[in-house]
C-alpha cells in the first residue's frame, strides 16, 4: 500500500516534471535546427509560473472547471500508467481530459476558440481510433490489456509491433501539436485561428492546460517506452530517438488542413495497424 | 458546424498590418470577405502643404517600410522630370543597386511570410536569416537597414566605394548560394505544393480586369513590369520580366523567388556598368506644373501624380500603390476558399496596408 | 519567497503582443526580426503570442490615428495584469515625421500609458530588445509597489 | 517531402546565426545613421537645420541662444547634419537608447551668439 502511496505521489510530481522538461529541450533543438540559440532549458517552467502569477480572466467559470478537470484527468493518467494499469482505461481517461479542454474551448463565445474546438474534435476523431488499434496491437502481443503483462515478456514488443509503433508516432504528432498537424493550436502564434482553441484560456488557467499538456505528453512518451520495456537504457533510448523524430517532422513540413489530416491519418494509420495485426493474428 | 463570422484583424500576428476581414464561413469555407480598412489612414498627401518638396522626400519615404526606398525614387524622378532636371548617369545607375537590394529584401521577407503563413515555420527562419545579409549592405552603404534615404532630387545622397561595390558582390554571392538551398524546399517541397498549388487561382482575363499589377499580375501569364518603361538606368541594363501561368498562389511564390534571382542578376549588371562621374546636380528653382511617374516596386507599379504651381510647396500630391490594385483580388479569390487558406491567399498578394492607406 | 520566484519568472517569460498601430512597417519587420535568428529573442523568452489574452508586453508600432485608437485600446483592456507597454519608433512616440498629419492622433501614450519609448526611424533591433530589457525592469518594480 | 532536411541537419551542426546581442555588442557601421549632437559651443544658431528638418523637430531660438530638439520626433534622416553651415550638428553612429519619458533635449549657448560672416544661402 505505501509502495502504491509512493508510485502515486511519484507520477503526479515527476509526469509534469518530465513533461515540462522534454518541452525545454524541444524548444532549444527546434531553435537549433532553425539557426538559433534558443530559450534555457527551463524556460516553460517560467512560464508556467508566470501565468500562474498572472490576473485571473475567466471567460466563465465552466471553462474554469474544464481548465481543472482537463489537468484531472490527465494526471490520473499518468498515474494509472505508473501503477501498470489496464491500457484501455489510461487512455480514454486521457480522452476525457481532451474532451474537457474542449468542451472549455466552445463554451466561450469567440469564434476562433470556437473552430478551434471543432478542428481539435477532428483531431481527436482521428487518433482516438488509432490509439485503440495499438492497444488492440498490444493485446494481441500480451494477451492482456494491462501493462504489467508488457513487463512480463522477453522480447521487446518492437520487434513484433514495428507497423503500430509509427502509428503511435503518427498520434504523437498530432497530441504534441507538430507541424504537419498543428491545426487547433500551435506552440507558435502564425495561424490562422492565432491561438485556436487555447485562445480564452488565459493566466492560471492556460497554466494549467499546460501542466496537463506536460503530463499527456510524459503519458504517450511512456506508453512509446512500453514498446522496448524489457531494458530501461533502450526504452530511454527508443523514447529519445522518437522525440528526435517528432522535432525532424515539425520542422520540415508545413502544416496541413484537416482534411489531409482525416486521410492521411486514416489511410496510413489504418493500413499500417492492419498489416500489423493481420501479421500477428496469421502467425 | 452553422455559418461563422470571423473577424479577421486588426490585430493578426498572420499579417502584422492591421486590415480587417470579415470572413462568414460556412463549415470552414469562406462564402463571403468583407475588408475594412483606414487603420492606418494617416493623410500624409495632405502634408504637402507644410513640408516643402525636399522635405517630401522623407515623408513619401515614410508611406511604407518595405518600398521606402522606390517612393522616394519615384517621386524624385516625378520632380525632375517637372524641373527638366537631368540626373548623372552614376546617381542612374546608383539608385538601380540599391532599388534592387530593396526589393530583394522585401521579397526575402515576403518568402518567410509566406512560408509562415502555411507554418512552415523553420523555412520562415531561414528566409529571415539570409534577409539580414541584405540588410547589412543596407546599412554599411546607407546608414540604415530599412529606410535607406538616398534619393534627393537631381540624384542620390550616398556614393558606393570600389571597396563597397566589391562587398555587395561578394555578398550577393553567399545570398544566391543560400537561397539556391532552399530552392527546392520553397518550389518543390509536398507540404508546401499541397497548400499552395491551385489556391486563389486567377486567369490571365481575370487578373488583367481586375487592374492587377506587378508579380501577382505576372503569376498569371501577363507581361507587364514597369521597368520596360526603362526608367533610371534600366535603359542600359538588360531586363526581361519574370513571367508564369499559372496564376495560382504557387505561381505567385515562384515569380517571387525567380525575382530575386533577377535582381541579383541586375545588381551585378549595374555594378559592371557603373559609370564614373557625380552623383547629383544642384536643384535650382521650384517645381511648377503637373506630371506623373511610374517605377515598379516590389508589390507592382506605384504610380504617383504631383502637381505644383512655382511655390516651395506642392499644389497635390496622389500616390495609387500596387496593393491598391491588387485588393480586388483577394475579394475574387476568397470566396470558395478553406479558412486554413485565407493566410496563404491573402499573403500570395503581398499585401502592404501602410501603402494603400498611406 | 513565492513571490521572489515569481517575479524571476516574470522576467524570464515576456510574451509579447505586437500592435502594428498605423505604422510604415518599418518599425514592424524589425519587431519581427527581432523573433528570427539573427537577435532571436526566444533567448529572453519572449514568445509572439498574438493572443491579447496571454501578453505580458504589448509592442506598438506607428501612430494613433482616430479609427485605431479603439482598437488599441481594447487590446490593451484585454491583456491581464501586470503588463508592460513598450512604444517604438518615432511615430509611435509623438507621431513622428506625420504628426501633423489630419488623421494622427500623436503618439500611443496619448491612449494609453507607455511604459518605456524606443526612438529610431525604424527602431534598430538592439533597441527594441535594450526597450523590452527595460521594460523587464518594470515588473520588479511593480512588484515592489504592490508589496508595500 | 522532407526536402528542408538538409538545411536543419547543416543548422545544428554550424553554429547559430545568433548574435547574442547585449553579451556582444557589434559595432555600429560607419555609414550609420544616429542620433543626432550638437556641439553647442561651434553652433552660430543660424537656423537651417529647424527649416530643412523634414520632421520639423529642431527649433532654434536666436536671441535666447537656445536650441532643442526632440529625440522622439526625429527620423535621423541626417539632414540636419548635412545643411549645417557650422559643422557643429554631428550625427553620431549609435542609435539612440530607449528611455522611460521623453524628453525635449535643449542645448543653451552662450547669451551672445558668436557672429557669422556668411549668412546661410538656401538652395
Amino acid at each position: 500500500m505505501i509502495r502504491h502511496g509512493i508510485l502515486i505521489a511519484a507520477a503526479l510530481i515527476f509526469g509534469p516534471l518530465v513533461g515540462g522538461l522534454i518541452s525545454g529541450m524541444d524548444r532549444i533543438l527546434t531553435a537549433r535546427v532553425q539557426s538559433r540559440i534558443g530559450p534555457p532549458l527551463l524556460q516553460p517552467f517560467y512560464d508556467v509560473i508566470k501565468l500562474l502569477g498572472k490576473e485571473k480572466v475567466v471567460v466563465n467559470v465552466w471553462q474554469a472547471f474544464c481548465a481543472n478537470a482537463y489537468l484531472t484527468a490527465a494526471s490520473i493518467a499518468v498515474v494509472l500508467l505508473c501503477l501498470r494499469s489496464d491500457l484501455l482505461l489510461i487512455l480514454f481517461i486521457q480522452a476525457v481530459g481532451s474532451v474537457f479542454l474542449v468542451v472549455g474551448a466552445f463554451s466561450s463565445t469567440s469564434p476562433y476558440s470556437q473552430i478551434g474546438a471543432h478542428r481539435e474534435l477532428l483531431q481527436m476523431l482521428c487518433y482516438e481510433p488509432l490509439l485503440i488499434l495499438v492497444a488492440v496491437g498490444v493485446y494481441l502481443q500480451t494477451g492482456s490489456f494491462r501493462i504489467a503483462a508488457v513487463h512480463a515478456l522477453h522480447q521487446p514488443m518492437l520487434l513484433k509491433l514495428p507497423f503500430l509503433f509509427l502509428v503511435l508516432g503518427l498520434v504523437l504528432t498530432i497530441k504534441l501539436r507538430k507541424s504537419p498537424f498543428d491545426l487547433s493550436t500551435s506552440h507558435h502564434a502564425h495561424q490562422e485561428l492565432v491561438k485556436g482553441l487555447l485562445t480564452d484560456y488565459s493566466g492560471p488557467l492556460l497554466a494549467l492546460t499546460e501542466i496537463a499538456h506536460w503530463c499527456d505528453t510524459a503519458l504517450l512518451l511512456g506508453f512509446c517506452s512500453l514498446f522496448w520495456a524489457t531494458n530501461p537504457i533502450g526504452a530511454l533510448l527508443l523514447v529519445a530517438v522518437t522525440y528526435l523524430m517528432e522535432i525532424w517532422i515539425d520542422n520540415v513540413c508545413a502544416r496541413m488542413n484537416w482534411r489531409w489530416m482525416l486521410g492521411y491519418g486514416w489511410g496510413m494509420g489504418m493500413a499500417l495497424s492492419l498489416v500489423n495485426l493481420v501479421w500477428l493474428y496469421a502467425r | 458546424m452553422t455559418r461563422t463570422i470571423i473577424p479577421f484583424g486588426p490585430q493578426h500576428p498572420v499579417l502584422p498590418e492591421p486590415i480587417h476581414l470579415m470572413l462568414t464561413l460556412d463549415d470552414e469555407v469562406i462564402t463571403e470577405a468583407v475588408p475594412a480598412f483606414g487603420f492606418v489612414h494617416r493623410g500624409l498627401e495632405k502634408l504637402v502643404e507644410i513640408r516643402d518638396f525636399h522635405q517630401m522626400i522623407y515623408v513619401v519615404e515614410r508611406i511604407c517600410g518595405i518600398c521606402s526606398m522606390l517612393h522616394a525614387m519615384c517621386y524624385c524622378q516625378g520632380i525632375e522630370e517637372m524641373m527638366g532636371i537631368e540626373t548623372p548617369p552614376r546617381a542612374r545607375f546608383l539608385r538601380v543597386i540599391w532599388s534592387e537590394l530593396h526589393r530583394m529584401h522585401s521579397h526575402l521577407l515576403w518568402l518567410g511570410l509566406f512560408a509562415d503563413s502555411f507554418g512552415f515555420e523553420s523555412l520562415f527562419m531561414q528566409f529571415w536569416k539570409i534577409r539580414e545579409k541584405i540588410l547589412d549592405i543596407d546599412e554599411a552603404t546607407t546608414g540604415n537597414r530599412i529606410i535607406v534615404s538616398v534619393n534627393v532630387i537631381g540624384g542620390v545622397r550616398k556614393d558606393l566605394t570600389l571597396e563597397q561595390t566589391r562587398g555587395i558582390l561578394s555578398e550577393l554571392k553567399s545570398v544566391e548560394t543560400e537561397l539556391k538551398r532552399l530552392e527546392t524546399t520553397i518550389l518543390n517541397d509536398y507540404t508546401v505544393q499541397n497548400r499552395t498549388v491551385g489556391k486563389g487561382v486567377l486567369t490571365a482575363k481575370q487578373a488583367y480586369e481586375l487592374g492587377l499589377v506587378g508579380p501577382t499580375l505576372r503569376a498569371s501569364g501577363v507581361m507587364q513590369d514597369a521597368r520596360m518603361l526603362k526608367y533610371a538606368a534600366f535603359d542600359d541594363i538588360a531586363f526581361t520580366p519574370v513571367v508564369e501561368t499559372d496564376g495560382d498562389c504557387y505561381a505567385r511564390c515562384k515569380v517571387r523567388f525567380r525575382e530575386v534571382f533577377q535582381s541579383i542578376d541586375l545588381i551585378r549588371q549595374a555594378i559592371g556598368k557603373l559609370p564614373n562621374g557625380e552623383i547629383a546636380v544642384k536643384v535650382k528653382g521650384r517645381p511648377d506644373g503637373e506630371v506623373t511617374s511610374r517605377v515598379e516596386q516590389p508589390r507592382g507599379e506605384v504610380f504617383y501624380y504631383i502637381r505644383a504651381n512655382g511655390t516651395k510647396h506642392l499644389e497635390r500630391l496622389r500616390v495609387r500603390t500596387p496593393t491598391f490594385a491588387n485588393v480586388p483580388a483577394l475579394l475574387t479569390m476568397l470566396p470558395g476558399a478553406g479558412l486554413s487558406d485565407v493566410p496563404v491567399i491573402v499573403l500570395s498578394i503581398d499585401p502592404c496596408i501602410s501603402c494603400t492607406e498611406r | 519567497m513565492f513571490e521572489k520566484i515569481l517575479t524571476r519568472a516574470r522576467m524570464r517569460s515576456p510574451w509579447m503582443l505586437h500592435f502594428d498601430c498605423g505604422s510604415c512597417n518599418g518599425c514592424d519587420i524589425e519587431v519581427l526580426a527581432c523573433l528570427t535568428p539573427v537577435y532571436d529573442v526566444e533567448r529572453f523568452g519572449v514568445v509572439n503570442t498574438g493572443n491579447p489574452m496571454h501578453a505580458d508586453i504589448l509592442l506598438v508600432t506607428g501612430t494613433v490615428n482616430h479609427r485605431n485608437r479603439n482598437v488599441l485600446r481594447n487590446l490593451y483592456d484585454q491583456m491581464p495584469g501586470p503588463k508592460v507597454v513598450v512604444a517604438i519608433g518615432a511615430c509611435g512616440l509623438t507621431g513622428g515625421i506625420f504628426r501633423q498629419a489630419w488623421n494622427v492622433v500623436g503618439g500611443v501614450d496619448r491612449v494609453i500609458p507607455v511604459d518605456v519609448y524606443v526612438p529610431g526611424c525604424p527602431a534598430k533591433p538592439e533597441a527594441i530588445i535594450d526597450g523590452v530589457v527595460m521594460g523587464l525592469e518594470k515588473f520588479m518594480e511593480k512588484q515592489h509597489v504592490d508589496i508595500s | 517531402m522532407f526536402t528542408m532536411t538538409s538545411t536543419i541537419l547543416r543548422n545544428l551542426l554550424k553554429e547559430p546565426a545568433t548574435r547574442r546581442y547585449p553579451a556582444s555588442v557589434r559595432p555600429s557601421f560607419e555609414a550609420a545613421r544616429g542620433e543626432i549632437r550638437n556641439d553647442i559651443h561651434v553652433c552660430t544658431f543660424c537656423g537651417v537645420c529647424a527649416v530643412k528638418c523634414p520632421s520639423q523637430c529642431i527649433t532654434v531660438d536666436r536671441k535666447a541662444a537656445d536650441w532643442s530638439y526632440d529625440p522622439s520626433a526625429c527620423v535621423q534622416c541626417g539632414v540636419c547634419a548635412e545643411v549645417c553651415t557650422s559643422g557643429s550638428l554631428q550625427q553620431a553612429r549609435d542609435y539612440r537608447k530607449p528611455v522611460r519619458k521623453k524628453e525635449l533635449v535643449v542645448l543653451k549657448g552662450a547669451t551672445t551668439p558668436p557672429k557669422h560672416s556668411d549668412p546661410p544661402v538656401t538652395g
